[in-house]
C-alpha cells in the first residue's frame, strides 16, 4: 500500500450553488493514491454534488480544483476520463434503450480495423461486458438486452464494473453498493480493497456506516453543504462515526424503540 | 451457478418471432402488406411492371436520400426541419451560379455542398450553445432559409422558376452520376441504397454509431461517460444538410430546372418516415433501414394510387388511409412478436 | 346602375387625389394579392417592379406563402392600417374579401382589381379592373386545343384545393366541350413527372393533356416523351417560361396561354399613380389582358423576354 | 434542526430574477422585444394605429385559439397534426351544410363540432389502444381529413371552395359570437383571452391540470400512482379538435365562405407558438400562458414586416430571423435569471 | 397487533415472462393484516416484478391474485390502490420536472370547491407536503423544487412519505431505504412498524439482512424466479437468513478477505 505526498485529487474552498440553494460551501478536501476516502453525511448533505465537481459535471462556483497538483478545470466529463478519473454516479448515467454492453463501452468503444474502416469491435464489448459482469456476480442471459430492462441491482453492478475496467487512476462511486444484494456487495468491496491496493485513490460515498468503516481510511463528513471536518480511522471508532453521520441523539432514541434492530 | 442458471431462466422462443422483434423488420412487413394491395387492386395495371415499379421507386429514393440521414439525427435526439428549405437553397444556388454567371456545373454543385454544410453546422452550432430546442431553431432557419431563397432567386434572376440547365447538365460527366440510369434504374435509387448501407453501417458498427444512440437515449449520462454529445449532434446536422444538397443535385440535373418551392414539406415526410420505420421521435431507438422502408412505404402509396384509377380527388384520403393501415400492420407484427 | 356608381366613385375620387400636388416619391401603393411565389406571380411582380420605377412611387408588394384566404383578410386589414394612397388588390374570395375592400374604398383609398374579381370590382367600389378571370384563361385554352380536334383530356393539377387552378380547370372543361379528368400530382418534379406518366398509361384515350405552371409543364413533356406518347397527345399549358417557350416553338407543344399578368402588375400602379395625382381614370371599364397564345409561331420571339421574368 | 437549517442553505435572490425564471415570462420578454422591434421600425407607419393593433392580435388570436389546447396536449406528451385539416374539414361541413342542405347555421356549426369532437377521440383512441406515437397517427388523420374534406366538397358541390354564406350567417343570433366585435375588437381575440384563461386555470389549478404534467412528464410513473393517462389524453385530442372547429366557425363567420385548404400548416404553426412559449417537446413541461404569447410573437412577426415596408420577396427571411431573435432573447433573459 | 385469517393479499402459483425471459416462476405467497412479509432475494431474482404484479402494473401470466379471499385482476395500478394498496416503487414512480407536493399528490389531488369550479387545492397539499416530508427527517426548501434536483435520498423519501399517507390496507415497500441516511433509514423503519401496529399489512423489500430482520415477521425468499420457501421469524435465524440470501458459502469467504467488515 503506497501512498504518495502529493494528493491526486485536491478541493480547496469549493462551493456550489444551485439558484438559490446552496449545496456546499467552502469545501477543501484531498484523496492520495492508494486510500479510500469515503465522503459520509445526510440526505441531501452534498455528497453528489461534490463528486460531480470532481468528475466534470459541474464547475465549482468558487474554489479550486487540482488534479496531481496541478489546477485544473474540467469543461466536461471527458476531461476528467482523460486524466483516469471513472466514475460511478448515484443515478448511473446509463441510457435505459441502449444494450448492456454498448452502454458499457459508451465513449470508449474498442475498435479493429484501420482508417475508414475502424469500427466498433461489437463482439469484443460483448465478450468483456460478460466476463466483466460474470466477476461481480450478474449473470447476463443478452448483452443486447436494453439496460431499462435490468433490475435495479443489475443496472448498478454494470456501472460499477465498467467503472472499475475503466478506472486508471481514481475511481469514484457514489452509493455503489446501495441496490446491491448482500453477496453483490461484498464483491463489490473486495474491488475497492483491490483497487486500492494498486495504488489507485478512491473516493467511496455509502450510508452503511459498516461498509464504509470496513473499507475507508479517511472519512470526510458532509454536513448541509458544509464540512464537520476530515478523520483518519485511527482517529475515530465506528460508534463515533454513526453519531457524526446521524447527526445526534436522536437516532439513538429511535433505534431503542425498534427492538432488537441490528445496524 | 454461471451458464446453467442462465439457461434456466430462458424459454424457447421462435427464430421468426425472435427477428420480427426487430424494429426495421415491422416496418418491412408494413412496406409488404403495402405492396400486396396494390399487387392485388392494381396488378395488371402496371404497378407490377418494370415502369411501374421505378415510378415509385425514384419517389421513395428520393425521400429516402434524406430521411436516412434525418432518422440518425432524430435517434441523435434532434429536428432537422430545415432539410427541405435546404433542398429549394441548393437548388436555386447550383441554378444561377450556372445559368447566370456560367461556372461548371461541378462548381455550382460544390458550392451548394458547401453552403449545405455551413447551414448544418450553424443549426448545430446554434442548438447546442443556446440549448433552444432544434425544432424551433431549425423551424427558423425554415423560414430564412426558404426566405433567402425566394429573395436572391427574385434578386437575380427576376423569376422564382429557373430552367434551361438540361443543355448545361445533360453534357457533363456529373450527369450519369446524379441523374443516370444504370440498366434503366436511376441513380438516385443506388444512392439510396448507399445511403441506407452506410448509414446502417455507421449506426450499428462504429463507434459513432454508438455515440448517436447515447446522445438521443439520454444526452446528460452520455455526456457523464465521456460521449462528445455536442460533436456528434453538429456532424449530424451537417450531414442532415449535405443529404439535402445531395437531393437538389439530383433533382436539379433530373428535372433540369430549380424551384424555389422545391423540397417544400420535405422534413415532414423524412421525420415521418423515419417514425413508420420505427424511430423514436424522442430519440435514443431506432434504425436506419426502418426510415428506408418508412420511405418505400410513402413513395409506393404516393404514386400507387395512379395506378388503381381512383379519382385523384380521394388522393389524401388514400394516402392517410394506407399510411396508418400500414403502421398499424407493424404494430400487430411487432406485438404478436414480442408477447407470449 | 353601373354609370351610377361609376358617378359616387368620382365623387370619392376628388377628395382621395385630384390636386395634382402630391409629389410622386410620397405615394404608397399597397399591392395585396392572393400571389405566391411561382412562376405565373413572379412575372406580375416584375411589372410592378417595373412600374414602381417608371413612376417614381412606393410599392409594398405582398404575397403569400400558400393559397390561405384568413391569411389575405388579415392582409387587407394590415394593408388598410397602414392608409395608404392606393391599393391593388385581388378578389379570389368574393364572401370574404369585398367587405374589408369596400371598406377601404368607402374611406377613399383609390382601389384596382387585378386577376380575380371580375364580377365585384364596381361591387366593391374599385377603379377598374385588369386582367383576365383564370376561368376564362381556361375556357380559351380549351377551345383552342378543341380547334385541334381534341375530344378527351387530362387536366394536371399540382395544387389541390386552390381555387385559382380549379378554375383554370374547369374553365379548360367548359371550352373543350369535351371529357376533362382531372389529375392530381404532388409538386415535386419527380413525383409530378411519374404520377403524370402513370395518369397516361391508365387513360389511353386522351387526346390532349394541360398543366397548370411550366415547372410541371416541363416534366409532362418528358412523362409523355418516356411513355411514348407525343404523337398522339396534344399538349399545352399555362404560363411561360424559356424551356416551355423552346418546347413550343419546336412543336412538342400546342400552346403556352400567355395571360400578359405582367400588365397585371404595371399597369394599376399608373392607373394609380395618374388617378392618385391628376385625379384621371379609365370610365367604367375593365382592362382585358388575355387570352393570348404563344404558339409555334411566334414563341422563339418571346423567350428572352421570358428569361428576363416579362412574358 | 428545522427552519433555521433551511434558512441556512438559502441564498438571497432577487424577486424579479425569481419571477423570470418561469418560463411564461421568459416568452413574455420575447414578445416585448419583437413589439419594441416594430414599434420603433414601423411606429409611424402605422403599427401602433388601433387598425394595425388589430392586425396582428387577429392572427394572433386565431392560432392562439388551437395553440392552446395543443400546448396541453403536448405538456400531456402527445401531438396533433391534424388540427390544421380539421379546420378545413369543419369549415366545409359548415358551408355544406349550409348552403347546399338549407341548415340552419347553429345546426352545422353544432355538426361540425360533432365530428371534430368524433375525430379527437379516434385520434386518441387510436393511439392509446395501438401505441403508436400519435405523430403518426395524427400525421395519417391530417391526409386523411383534407382528403375527405377535398373529395366531399368536390362530389358534393363541384368545388373547393364555397361561397355565398354571407347571407346566412350575418343576420344569425350565432355571428356576433363568433365573427362580431367588441369596441372594434374581433371576438376571436376574447375567445383566445377566454381559452388562454381557462386553460390556464385547469393546467395550475386543478386535479386534471396535475395529470396532464404527470401523463406527459413520465406516463408510467403517473399511471404508476394512479393518473388515468388514457383517459387525460383522449380528453385533450377531444380539445383540440374541437378549438380547430370553434376556429374554423370563426373563419367561416367572418369570411363567408370556406374552401378545403383553410388552416394549412396550422398544426406546425400551434407547435411552434408552443415550443417558442416554453413547452418541451418532449412533454412534461410548459404553460398555456407561454403558448399565448408564443402566438402573439408569430402574429406579431407575420404582419409586423407590412409596416416595415421591407420588400415581400425578404418576408421569411424576416420571420425566421424574428422568431430565432425572440426566442434567444427569451433564453439569455432565462439563463441570467437562473444563474448566480 | 391483530392477526386476522383470511390474508390480505395472496398469490397462488403466480409466473411471469418478459419475452424469453422467465422473470418469475410458480410463486405463491401471501400476506395478513398487521404482518411485516419481507421479501428477500438476490439482484434480478424477481422481487421487483413479483410487488408490480401485486400493485397492478404487470399482470400475471398465469397463477391468480387474491386480495381480502376475493379473486381479482387489476387492470391498472388506479385499481390496487382503488382496493387500498400503495406502493414505493424502487424506481420511484415520480415524475422528474414536477414539483414536490404535485407528485405527492399526483394521482390523488385534494380538491376544494365544488362543480365546475372544484379545483386543485394547492395551499393544503404544499401543506401537507412539508409536514409529511419534515417527519421523515428532510426539510424541502420549496415545494414547488422539481423532483429532477432532489437527491438520491430526498427523492425516496418523498416516494415513501407519499405511500405512508395513503396507505390504506396494505403497503407495499421495494427497498425503500437503499438511497437513505442512517436516521432516515431509521425512521423508515419504525413507520413500518406503526404501520404493522395499526393493522396495515406490510411487504417490505430490503437487501440489508439486518433491516429486514429487525422488521420482519416472516420472510420469503426468492432466487432466479423461484421460491426458496417462507419462513416465520421464530424458524430461523440472523445467519441462517443471510446464508440464505447471500446463495452459499461464496459470501463466507469474501467476508473473511476484508478484514473487520461489519453487515
Ligand atoms: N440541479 C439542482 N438544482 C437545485 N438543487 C439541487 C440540484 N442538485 C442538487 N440540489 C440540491 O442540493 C442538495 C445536495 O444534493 P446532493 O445530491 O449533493 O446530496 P447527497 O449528499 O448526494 O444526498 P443523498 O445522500 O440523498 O444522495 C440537495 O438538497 C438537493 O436538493
Ligand atoms: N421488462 C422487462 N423485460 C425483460 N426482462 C425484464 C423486464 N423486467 C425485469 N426483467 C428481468 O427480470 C428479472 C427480475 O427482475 P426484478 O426487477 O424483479 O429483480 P429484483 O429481484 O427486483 O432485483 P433487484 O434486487 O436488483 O432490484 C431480472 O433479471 C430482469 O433483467
Ligand atoms: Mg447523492
Ligand atoms: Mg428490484
Amino acid at each position: 500500500m503506497e501512498r504518495t505526498a502529493t494528493p491526486v485529487i485536491e478541493l480547496r474552498n469549493v462551493s456550489k450553488y444551485f439558484g438559490s440553494v446552496i449545496a456546499l460551501e467552502d469545501i477543501s478536501m484531498d484523496v492520495r493514491a492508494g486510500e479510500v476516502m469515503c465522503l459520509l453525511g445526510d440526505n441531501g448533505a452534498g455528497k453528489s454534488t461534490l463528486i460531480k465537481i470532481v468528475s466534470g459535471v459541474h464547475p465549482p462556483d468558487r474554489g479550486s480544483l487540482l488534479v496531481e497538483g496541478e489546477e485544473v478545470s474540467f469543461s466536461s466529463p471527458r476531461d476528467a476520463m482523460d486524466r483516469g478519473i471513472a466514475t460511478v454516479y448515484q443515478d448511473l448515467a446509463m441510457i435505459p434503450l441502449m444494450g448492456i454492453s454498448r452502454n458499457f463501452f459508451l465513449g470508449r468503444e474498442p475498435t479493429k480495423g484501420a482508417g475508414p474502416f475502424r469500427r466498433f469491435d461489437v463482439k469484443l464489448a460483448d465478450r468483456i461486458t460478460r466476463e466483466e459482469l460474470d466477476k461481480i456476480g450478474i449473470q447476463v442471459r443478452d448483452t443486447a438486452q436494453p439496460v431499462a430492462t435490468l433490475s435495479g441491482g443489475e443496472r448498478q453492478s454494470v456501472a460499477i464494473a465498467r467503472a472499475v475496467y475503466f478506472g486508471a487512476k481514481v475511481l469514484i462511486l457514489d452509493e455503489p453498493t446501495s441496490a446491491l444484494g448482500v453477496k453483490q456487495a461484498a464483491i463489490v468491496l473486495r474491488y475497492i480493497a483491490r483497487a486500492r491496493e494498486q495504488g489507485i485513490a478512491v473516493v467511496f460515498i455509502s450510508h452503511n456506516v459498516h461498509h464504509a468503516y470496513a473499507i475507508g481510511d479517511r472519512f470526510t463528513i458532509l454536513n448541509h453543504g458544509r464540512s464537520m471536518g476530515t478523520f483518519e480511522k485511527e482517529e475515530i471508532g465506528l460508534q463515533e462515526l454513526e453519531r457524526l453521520m446521524a447527526g445526534g441523539a436522536e437516532l439513538e432514541r429511535l433505534e431503542a424503540e425498534l427492538s432488537g434492530s441490528g445496524e | 451457478m454461471t451458464q446453467a442458471t442462465v439457461g434456466e431462466r430462458i424459454r424457447e422462443v421462435g427464430f421468426l418471432r425472435r427477428q420480427l422483434t426487430r424494429p426495421e423488420l415491422a416496418a418491412i412487413a408494413g412496406a409488404i402488406l403495402v405492396f400486396a394491395f396494390f399487387a392485388i387492386t392494381a396488378g395488371d395495371q402496371g404497378f407490377l411492371t418494370f415502369g411501374g415499379t421505378i415510378s415509385y421507386l425514384q419517389v421513395a429514393a428520393q425521400l429516402g436520400i434524406v430521411a436516412v440521414p434525418v432518422a440518425m439525427l432524430m435517434i441523435a435526439g434532434e429536428f432537422d426541419l430545415s432539410v427541405g428549405s435546404m433542398v429549394g437553397a441548393a437548388g436555386i444556388i447550383i441554378a444561377i451560379t450556372v445559368t447566370q454567371y456560367g461556372w461548371p456545373l461541378f462548381a455550382g454543385v460544390l458550392l451548394a455542398c458547401a453552403v449545405a454544410l455551413l447551414v448544418g453546422f450553424f443549426n448545430g452550432y446554434l442548438v447546442i450553445k443556446t440549448g433552444l430546442p432544434s425544432f424551433i431553431v431549425t423551424l427558423a432557419m425554415l423560414f430564412a432559409l426558404r426566405g433567402l431563397t425566394i429573395g436572391f432567386s427574385r434578386l437575380i434572376t427576376g423569376r422564382t422558376q429557373i430552367g434551361g440547365l438540361s443543355e448545361a447538365t445533360q453534357g457533363d460527366v456529373l450527369f450519369p452520376i446524379f441523374a443516370g440510369e444504370v440498366a434503366g434504374i436511376p441513380v438516385s435509387v443506388f444512392w439510396w441504397i448507399g445511403l441506407a448501407v452506410l448509414g446502417t453501417w455507421v449506426l450499428q458498427r462504429t463507434a459513432f454509431g454508438n455515440w448517436i444512440f447515447g446522445s438521443g437515449g439520454d444526452p446528460v449520462a452520455a455526456r457523464n461517460v465521456g460521449v462528445p454529445v455536442n460533436r456528434v449532434k453538429i456532424i449530424l446536422f451537417m450531414c442532415t444538410a449535405l443529404s439535402a444538397a445531395l437531393l437538389a443535385t439530383i433533382q436539379v440535373m433530373d428535372a433540369g430546372s430549380a424551384d424555389v418551392l422545391r423540397g417544400e414539406l420535405l422534413e415532414l415526410q423524412a421525420i415521418a418516415a423515419s417514425v413508420i420505420g420505427g424511430v423514436l421521435l424522442t430519440g435514443g431507438y431506432g434504425s436506419v433501414v426502418g426510415a428506408v422502408f418508412g420511405a418505400l412505404i410513402f413513395g409506393m402509396v404516393q404514386q400507387g394510387i395512379f395506378f388503381t384509377g381512383v379519382n385523384t380527388d380521394w388522393f389524401l384520403v388514400f394516402v392517410g388511409v394506407m399510411l396508418l393501415v400500414a403502421v398499424l400492420f407493424n404494430n400487430v407484427i411487432r406485438n404478436r412478436a414480442s408477447k407470449g | 346602375g353601373c354609370g351610377q356608381q361609376g358617378g359616387q366613385q368620382e365623387g370619392e375620387g376628388e377628395q382621395g387625389g385630384g390636386g395634382g400636388l402630391v409629389p410622386r416619391e410620397e405615394i404608397n401603393i399597397e399591392f395585396v394579392t392572393h400571389a405566391s411565389p411561382d412562376p405565373f406571380w413572379s412575372v406580375v411582380q416584375n411589372g410592378v417592379n417595373q412600374a414602381a420605377e417608371d413612376m417614381g412611387v412606393n410599392v409594398n408588394y405582398r404575397e403569400l406563402d400558400s393559397y390561405d384566404i384568413p391569411q389575405l383578410q388579415r392582409n387587407l386589414e394590415a394593408a388598410i392600417a397602414a392608409d395608404p394612397d392606393g391599393m391593388v388588390v385581388s378578389i379570389p374570395d368574393p364572401d370574404a374579401l369585398n367587405d374589408k375592400i369596400r371598406e377601404a374604398t368607402e374611406n377613399g383609398i383609390p382601389v384596382v382589381v387585378i386577376n380575380a374579381g371580375e364580377n365585384d370590382w364596381r361591387d366593391v367600389g374599385a377603379l377598374t379592373y385588369v386582367g383576365q378571370t383564370e376561368y376564362d384563361a381556361g375556357v380559351a385554352a380549351g377551345e383552342r386545343m378543341a380547334q385541334e380536334g381534341v375530344r378527351s383530356a387530362l387536366c394536371i393539377n399540382h395544387e389541390q384545393g386552390n381555387i385559382t387552378l380549379d378554375m383554370r380547370c374547369e374553365g379548360f372543361e367548359k371550352g373543350l366541350g369535351g371529357q376533362v379528368k382531372q389529375i392530381a400530382v404532388q409538386p415535386d418534379p419527380t413525383a409530378a413527372r411519374n404520377g403524370i406518366k402513370t395518369a397516361l398509361r391508365q387513360n389511353p384515350d386522351v387526346e390532349g393533356l394541360l398543366t397548370l405552371n411550366p415547372g410541371i409543364a416541363d416534366q409532362a413533356l418528358r412523362a409523355l416523351e418516356e411513355s411514348g406518347r407525343s404523337e398522339d397527345v396534344t399538349f399545352a399549358t399555362f404560363d411561360l417560361s424559356p424551356s416551355v417557350l423552346r418546347a413550343v416553338s419546336r412543336g412538342e407543344m400546342l400552346f403556352a396561354t400567355d395571360q400578359q399578368q405582367w400588365l397585371q402588375g404595371y399597369l394599376p400602379i399608373v392607373l394609380l399613380t395618374n388617378y392618385i395625382q391628376y385625379g384621371v381614370r379609365p370610365v367604367n371599364t375593365e382592362i382585358p389582358t388575355g387570352p393570348a397564345f404563344i404558339t409555334e409561331e411566334n414563341a422563339e420571339q418571346v423567350i428572352d423576354l421570358s428569361r428576363q421574368g416579362i412574358r
